[in-house]
């Protein structure tokens, strides 16, 4: 187990000690040969998930097996937004649950992960976009969430350095939800293996799956890299390679693997205290508190592993920015990032116990797994846990796709590069 | 009895026109006005009865790669397999041709941009390799502008270019080539 | 990653439209069990990481679609087919 | 003004001209060819801005676009530029530059009593604390964490200045015009391929410019700029100075930035401030070189403490002198340049400190310079106030003694400068030998020369440069006259720095990374908590996160892990490099696409026509159409609109319907296709007859709808909404090419081809029959309603007349070609004047088509099935249509699903919104018992009140029920009542006759 509880008090008596005692925030465990239940992917998911076991199911014999470094996927490549500003009511209720959770996350994990509900603000540039907007927002308010329309005289308050008065696709008004904001991601991934860590999760990182012992239709455990390692049940939370880690159960998924890419700026004073997004140009943006603005738009738009994006949607973004405050113009662009993405189908996840008895799927999260990171975790524990799904979760099924009952919140179809 | 109707270009009253001072423009951007074109497309079976058609009516080889043949008044540019923007300066019959023939006289607008930079003003447009070494006289692009879709073709060795685009984009289009051309003497007029 | 269209020669993304696997084929729709088949011609995917069979529209270009076969690792473009002549092959190879 | 560092000769400064300049408000001078940078050295000031995190005094720390201190406001208002670099602002008369990041000024900084807190202020406190009580966090903490962030402030109006961007080709792309990019050039260059050789300075040469060295019989300058007079005349070189490559993508493309205009106050006339150059190249270069790394030591922040590389370019490309009397601190023997330029510009050297047990090869250059030559030692820290007043030097055992000195020199080895070879993910490699990392698997046709590839000799240099040039020119089928090698010297020694990643003994904060100002306490403590990879070093300390993208620092922060933890520099990971390689303006991405011209403008041909109506204009996509024809009068748009319609119903209308797409069908299988992507029988429609027609896609959701017309046997001629006509062309050619490529068929867009307009209302036939040419009957017998017939109007213009109608009055759709366009609407009110026409826009026929109950954008939202727009009958059971199977499956054949009804309110003075939910009337609004939404809704002059089209569950089987219609983000609960969705003459009387 780690150190002891985090404060000023601690980071004082440790300053006057040159930060010597501090302990590791996590063990880095090695494999025991079996455990209750075995993550796969040591992301925020699968990092929430054994914090929510054994936290909320006492299920505490559980590992984590991460490839890699944790936290070294999306959670640490993403632009930080947290929202539930979703429109469908098989979305509304979890993203819902998953804000809840980030608004009690730090004292829950004992871990500061600057939890900034600056608001969300969704522009609209036409009165049918507004009416589309207005639906969502009742859709929200009906689920007992904030949210509200701005006129552009409210907006302008709030963010004055837009193109109001010689825009190409001029804004009428925004979607505004104040409970939305930003959350330090790294932090996430770190807090979470801390909390999961301190009731006895082994986080085993370096350790990949390689393969699955499935006999009589049921899980036994997984092969990895580092020795077989048993387990009663095996939840899937590797976003990004679903599809490449489920063939490996024999598996065929609803999803497609994109690039999504994200860019953030020089440090700058503080300058833009919203998320705003801009759809008419594919472009959304905050600001760090370090300063950074934070930005991306679409995705790419073709399957791909490779962790790299493309100039051309590098610059589709930049004019975007330049469309919506155009006294961006001589702020740099300092990085960029691609990330893969589970895009599913319809652009909404699945959380669903899969044909494999034991095996249990957290997949296709598109770009929108950040913000469920928290629900995520506590939906996919109470279904590996109980075998049923978490009360929030149930549209969440891999049978939907068969059944037609499908959640596509955009209304793209089955073409994952239009999520 | 309603009175005649007059043609307008799509250009007229959207653009206003670019007098460059300096004698020798770097650019020169005019609209190729009073033209007749189709886009023809050769039926399942029918090609040769169409490429024979193609030479006997005016003499010309229907280029099968990404080519402009020219003769007198008309011409034929590729525009993809099994289709040509069919081009006359006249009022060639391009409808009795034994394909799909449908007329574009006033589906497209055709720009020609020349000048000794007249490749560099492209360039900021167009991302093909208009260097004569890759894009000789009579090679033809269907490409786009800044996301406009062009047809575009070289006239001929010197920097002479022709782009054919939709005709509801064409105002834009010539102010993206007038932009581009400010920093490069540009003339850029309307006929009359 | 630019892709070479048969037709055209080796253009820029952003010419082109992505539709997605082009190893999936439409069934049958008469078939007894066509809703299953085609509930996972629509939906379900190999998405392997590796070698991918693709449609691509050259939709700012001449408007044929493509079968790119590429590796989806390393965006290395394998080869660019005519997706009708594929198609064509693919329909009398299924009537034979 | 005296400038007490400038030397009185060498260098490439103009010291024939003076360049005026101003640093925080005070005046200064310097020379063409200098940097900011240099011009303030050479002025004596060291001092140029603070900490990020701790408001220390920082100054010069390099010479070029690596420099992690010396960042500076530029220009002021909207031209303001945070973050610039004063190492590589080239000077210009009138320049501006404010420091950054202190209040309330440079010297006086009080947020530097942040670095009493700083035994606090380690990486990672803020995870720790600021939790309690929770509401501060967004109140208090936060807020003062945010102010206390980033470093400079961006402008707060719309930059002034434009962009470019611009597509260039090449065999072979040179990236860097130092002596190995300058050899590749020239090989590629005279054998005739096309080049671009592309640097980031303002001058050709690298450190040829910097050292002082010979090549052949000339200074290494002067070779330089006889290599690029050579090149500027080549006719197939392009030379790209003020331009850095700044990434590299698939498929041979790089980004680079071109700063034309940075080097002057202002752009000049219609020239871009900046160019952003998309470069396809066959082949490329890298000949990026490398960056010397800094070696940590407490205080080596100071302003002073210059990295050695740095200290040579000042003096000998800037003519400056940096400083008087010099500590030189070294792990290599580079060290002996830095001391002989140091004396040769006439400055007192004190110690050279060589980290390394032996320092033979300084001993000769430490005698000659009168220097204490110090070795095996370590410096553990610069002390001085604001600026370097002398070093502490220690050995192992923590004896130390001290060094006044204004200047320390360091050089920690060299880092080359891969970084465009990992942006495809080419994992570098590291070399034990040279302690560097080196490319590991380069970018496809990408050769990295010279001590870019650890290659730091400049004969290795040139010659792996003229190699690789060549062999891109042959390759692309070049070749003659190469490029002969030059003679140069030998370097002195070796410059491989391995180490000390840490100091000896700790006195005050030793630096890893300046800008983010992480120490070597912080990765130690970092190693500690267990975040010991280099990605978790990185996020948890922010370490190479900054503007510089640490490129002096995550070599040595990765060693020191390395270090710490007893692993080895692999093991411990690989810093990979992401896109730009420096920084770029958000302004030179976007280009000339911002404002009105952000996105291309779609006129229809009745544009200049409206505008002439004062016609208020609304967008459609990339289409601009006209909302509404206001009339002198009207007090608002809703008035207008009344009148509009009420005209159209009562008398004739004419709108502009060009922007529907329109798709030309040719060939013997046209049929066959249609009746494949509709739900409904196309096959059987006669010549001169339209038919409606539904879309879907594979999955079953309604996906596009419009009429279709037969104009022959092989030929017919579709409308596509205007918002989908480029997917359905698509989707008509996926059809044809990959679904069923035996299907002889063909589709041309003929959107912009005809102008066609909507004539409606009661008399719209009188209207009609006066614009067509005699002999054409436009009887209701002759053309019946969806009757379509080629005619010319107007004395001889060839037409197509439709019997359509969206309105649902007598109407007709006139096409001719779009030239005509103009003239046509103009002659259509004139001929209707007798009877009362107005021209109407989107506005009144968005009101019209709801009376009618038509379908439209925010009906087929990508949701709805065949079923929920009521046209379920309309599928077709006895062919196959794409869509046709998943449209079965049970949740779309779901009869409880939400169907299209129409809606009226029961209090019919109440206003009708759109995006409302339906809710059981005394039910409570809650997401349970929310019953779908309100689609469309328009104040109907026709019915007196509001009506509304939605989808609600069970729809069709509640008419007469009262719900509620439930608004809340505007307000809205208004009960209404569930109707037919057709409002107005509901038998279709009125459109036949």
């Amino acid at each position: 187990m780690s150190t002891d509880s985090y404060s000023i008090f601690s980071v004082l008596r440790e300053a006057l000690r040159g930060h010597t005692g501090w302990k590791p925030a996590w063990r880095d465990a090695a494999p025991k040969p079996a455990y209750d239940v075995v993550i796969v992917g040591g992301g925020g998911h699968g990092l929430a998930t054994a914090h929510y076991l054994a936290k909320v199911h006492g299920i505490t014999n559980v590992a984590v097996v991460e490839k890699g470094w944790i936290g070294g996927g999306n959670v640490g490549r993403n632009t930080t937004i947290v929202r539930s500003n979703y429109l469908l009511p098989g979305n509304v209720p979890f993203y819902e649950h998953s804000l809840k959770l980030w608004e009690g996350l730090e004292q829950d994990l004992n871990y500061n992960a600057m939890v900034s509900q600056r608001g969300v603000v969704n522009l609209f540039h036409s009165d049918g976009q507004r009416d589309a907007y207005a639906r969502r927002g009742n859709a929200m308010r009906m689920n007992g969430i904030d949210a509200d329309l701005l006129d552009v005289p409210e907006l302008k308050r709030i963010l004055p350095m837009l193109d109001f008065d010689n825009a190409r696709f001029p804004i009428k008004g925004a979607l505004r939800q104040k409970r939305g904001g930003t959350v330090r991601h790294d932090a996430v991934a770190w807090g979470y293996a801390r909390a999961a860590d301190g009731r006895g999760v082994d986080i085993i990182q370096n350790c990949e799956v390689t393969g699955f012992r499935i006999e009589g239709g049921r899980i036994e455990g997984v092969e990895t890299t580092r020795g077989f390692i048993g387990a009663k049940k095996v939840g899937l939370s590797t976003a990004g390679n679903s599809s490449r880690v489920a063939s490996m159960a024999g598996l065929r998924l609803p999803i497609e693997s994109h690039v999504l890419q994200a860019f953030v700026s020089e440090g700058l004073k503080p300058f833009i205290d919203t998320v705003c997004t801009f759809g008419a140009g594919h472009f959304y943006i905050s600001q760090s508190d370090k300063g950074g603005l934070v930005f991306g738009g679409d995705i790419d738009g073709y399957n791909s592993y490779a962790q790299r994006g493309a100039l051309p949607t590098v610059e589709d973004v930049c004019e975007g920015g330049m469309a919506l405050m155009p006294s961006i113009g001589r702020v740099r662009m300092l990085r960029s990032w691609g990330g893969i993405m589970d895009m599913s189908m319809d652009g909404s996840p699945i959380i669903d116990h899969t044909p494999v008895e034991g095996l249990y799927l957290n997949a296709g999260w598109c770009y929108g797994g950040f913000k469920a990171t928290p629900a995520a975790g506590d939906c996919f524990a109470h279904l590996i846990a109980r075998d049923a799904p978490h009360p929030v979760a149930t549209a969440y099924r891999l049978d939907r796709f068969a059944t037609g009952r499908t959640i596509d919140e955009k209304g793209m179809g089955a073409q994952p590069n239009l999520h | 009895m309603p009175e005649p109707l007059v043609a307008r270009s799509a250009l007229r009253a959207h653009v206003a026109p670019v007098v460059t001072a300096s004698v020798e423009p770097g650019v020169t951007l005019r609209e190729r006005s009073g033209l007749t074109l189709a886009t023809v497309s050769a039926l399942g079976g029918r090609d040769a009865e169409l490429a024979d058609a193609v030479r006997s009516a005016f003499g010309l080889e229907l280029p099968t790669t990404p080519k402009r043949v020219a003769a007198g008044e008309a011409a034929f540019v590729w525009a993809g397999p099994g289709k040509w923007l069919a081009t006359s300066t006249g009022a060639a019959d391009f409808a009795s041709l034994p394909a799909g023939v449908s007329d574009q006289s006033d589906g497209r607008t055709v720009l020609s941009v020349s000048g000794p930079l007249a490749r560099e003003t492209l360039a900021t447009l167009i991302a093909v390799d208009l260097h004569p070494r890759a894009f000789a006289a009579g090679d033809v692009a269907l490409t786009h502008a800044a996301s406009i879709a062009v047809h575009l073709w070289r006239v001929d060795d010197e920097a002479a270019f022709e782009l054919a685009v939709f005709r509801s984009y064409a105002a834009t289009l010539w102010r993206w080539l007038v932009h581009a051309g400010a920093a490069r003497n540009i003339d850029a007029r309307l006929d009359g | 990653m630019r892709i070479a269209c048969p037709h055209c020669g080796t253009r820029g993304l952003d010419e082109f439209a992505y539709l997605g696997d082009a190893t999936v084929v439409r069934p049958d729709p008469s078939a007894e069990n066509a809703e299953t088949a085609f509930v996972e011609y629509v939906y379900l995917r190999d998405n392997p990481a590796g070698r991918h069979r693709e449609l691509w529209s050259h939709a700012l270009g001449c408007q044929s679609w493509l079968v790119v076969t590429r590796d989806v690792r390393t965006h290395a473009i394998e080869s660019v087919e005519n997706a009708r002549d594929v198609a064509t092959a693919r329909d009398q190879g299924a009537g034979q | 003004m005296s400038k007490p560092h400038r030397l009185p000769a060498g260098g490439l400064v103009d010291r024939g001209a003076s360049l005026a300049f101003s640093f925080d408000g005070k005046r200064y001078a310097g020379h063409p060819g200098d940097t900011l940078a240099s011009a303030l050295l050479a002025n004596g000031v060291k001092l140029v801005g603070r900490s990020f995190k701790y408001h220390r005094p920082r100054g010069v720390l390099t010479a070029g676009f690596e420099e992690p201190n010396a960042l500076v406001e530029l220009r002021s208002g909207a031209r303001r530029e945070p973050n610039t670099k004063a190492t590589v602002a080239e000077l210009f008369d009138g320049l501006e530059a404010r420091s950054q990041n202190r209040w309330p000024s440079l010297a006086f900084d009080l947020l530097a009593v942040n670095q009493l807190a700083s035994p606090a202020f380690v990486a990672g406190f803020y995870y720790k604390t600021f939790m309690w009580p929770a509401s501060f966090w967004e109140k208090l903490y936060e807020p003062m964490i945010r102010r206390a962030a980033g470093l400079g402030r961006a402008a707060e109006a719309a930059d002034p200045d434009s962009y470019e961007k611009t597509t260039a080709h090449c065999d072979l792309l040179v990236i860097g015009g130092g002596a190995g990019g300058l050899a590749a050039a020239l090989a590629a260059g005279r054998a005739g391929a096309r080049v671009i050789i592309a640097d980031e300075d303002f001058v050709l040469g690298g450190r040829l410019n910097a050292e002082r060295r010979s090549v052949g019989d000339v200074a290494s300058a002067d070779w330089a700029a006889q290599a690029a007079a050579e090149l500027a005349s080549l006719p197939e070189v392009t030379v790209l100075t003020r331009t850095t490559v700044t990434s590299v993508h698939d498929g041979g493309v790089y980004g680079a930035l071109e700063r034309v205009s940075d080097h002057l106050a202002q752009p000049l006339s219609h020239q871009p401030r900046q160019r952003f150059w998309r470069i396809v190249a066959k082949r490329s270069v890298l000949a990026s070189g490398a960056l010397e790394r800094p070696i940590p030591f407490g205080n080596n922040d100071r302003p002073g403490v210059m990295l050695a590389g740095a200290v040579r370019t000042y003096i000998n490309r800037f003519g400056v002198a940096p400083g008087k009397r010099a500590v030189v601190y070294a792990n290599n023997d580079d060290a002996a340049a830095t001391v002989a330029d140091l004396v040769a510009a006439g400055c007192e050297v004190a110690a050279v400190v060589d980290a390394r047990g032996d320092a033979s090869a300084l001993q000769a250059t430490a005698k000659a310079a009168g220097a204490l030559l110090v070795f095996g030692r370590t410096v553990a820290r610069a002390y001085g106030g604001r600026v370097v007043e002398g070093c502490e030097i220690a050995d192992a055992r923590g004896d130390t003694f001290n060094v006044p000195c204004d200047l320390i020199a360091v050089s920690g080895g060299w880092s080359p400068a891969i970084q465009l070879t990992n942006h495809l993910n080419g994992r570098p490699a590291w070399d034990d030998r040279r302690a560097a990392f080196l490319p590991g698997v380069t970018p496809p046709g990408m050769t990295v020369v010279g001590s870019a590839n650890g290659d730091f000799g400049l004969a290795e240099t040139f010659a792996t440069g003229a190699r690789a040039g060549a062999e891109a020119a042959a390759a692309e089928g070049f070749s003659g006259a190469g490029f002969e090698l030059p003679s140069v010297e030998p370097e002195a020694g070796e410059t491989y720095g391995d180490g000390p990643w840490r100091p000896t003994i700790k006195r005050g904060k030793a630096f890893v990374d300046f800008q983010n100002d992480v120490t070597v306490s912080d990765v130690e403590l970092s190693a500690r908590e267990g975040f010991r990879s280099v990605e978790h070093l990185k996020r948890y300390t922010t370490l190479g996160m900054a503007t510089d993208q640490g490129k002096t620092s995550n070599v040595v922060g990765l060693a020191l892990m390395a270090e710490i933890t007893g692993k080895s520099i692999p093991d411990t990971g690989v810093t990979m490099n992401r896109p730009p390689y420096t920084p770029v303006a958000i302004g030179a991405l976007a280009g000339a696409h911002r404002h009105k011209e952000f996105r291309p403008t779609r006129l229809p041909p009745s544009h200049f026509w409206a505008e002439e109506q004062g016609a208020v204009f609304t967008e459609t996509g990339q289409w601009m159409r006209a909302a509404y024809f206001p009339r002198r009068g009207e007090a608002d748009w809703f008035e207008t609109m009344v009148r509009e319609v009420e005209t159209v119903r009562t008398k004739v209308g004419v709108y502009d319907a060009s922007t529907l797409g329109k798709i030309d069908i040719h060939g013997p299988d046209a049929a066959t296709l249609l009746d494949k992507v509709y739900v409904n029988a196309f096959a059987s429609l006669a010549v001169g007859k339209a038919r409606y027609g539904l879309m879907l896609r594979e999955d079953g959701v309604a996906m596009d709808d419009g009429t279709t017309t037969r104009l022959g046997d092989q030929h017919f001629y579709m409308t596509t909404t205007t918002a989908n006509a480029g997917a359905v062309m698509r989707h008509l050619e996926f059809a044809k090419q990959w679904l069923w490529p035996e299907l002889d068929v063909h589709f041309a867009s003929v959107t912009d081809q005809w102008a066609q307009y909507a004539i409606a209302g009661p008399r719209s036939r009188d209207v009609v029959a006066a614009l067509v040419d005699p002999g054409f009957d436009v009887s209701n017998e002759a053309l019946p309603y969806m009757g379509a017939t080629e005619l010319t109007v107007c004395g001889g213009v060839k037409a197509r007349l439709f019997r359509l109608s969206f309105s649902g009055e007598l109407a007709y759709e006139l096409a001719v070609p779009a030239r005509y366009g103009d003239a046509m609407i103009r002659a259509i009110v004139k001929a209707g004047e007798p009877f009362g026409i107005c021209p109407y826009g989107a506005e009144a026929l968005a009101v019209m088509r709801i009376e009618k109950g038509h379908a439209a954008g925010p009906e087929l939202n990508g949701n709805t099935t065949g079923a929920d727009l009521g046209m379920g009958r309309m599928m077709s059971k006895k062919k196959d249509f794409i869509g046709r199977t998943l449209a079965g499956r049970e949740g779309l054949a779901d009869p409880s699903r939400p169907a299209l009804v129409g809606f009226r309110p029961v209090d019919r003075t109440a206003r009708l919104r759109s995006g409302a939910h339906f809710v059981a009337r005394g039910a409570e609004p809650t997401a349970a018992n929310d019953e779908g939404y309100m689609t469309s809704t328009a104040y109907s002059p026709s019915n007196g009140h509001w009506i509304g089209l939605g989808f609600l569950a069970r729809g069709a089987s509640r008419m007469g029920e009262i719900v509620r219609a439930y608004d809340p983000v505007r307000d809205g609960d208004v009960e209404v009542e569930v109707v037919s969705p057709v409002f107005v003459d509901p038998e279709g009387a009125r459109l036949r006759a």
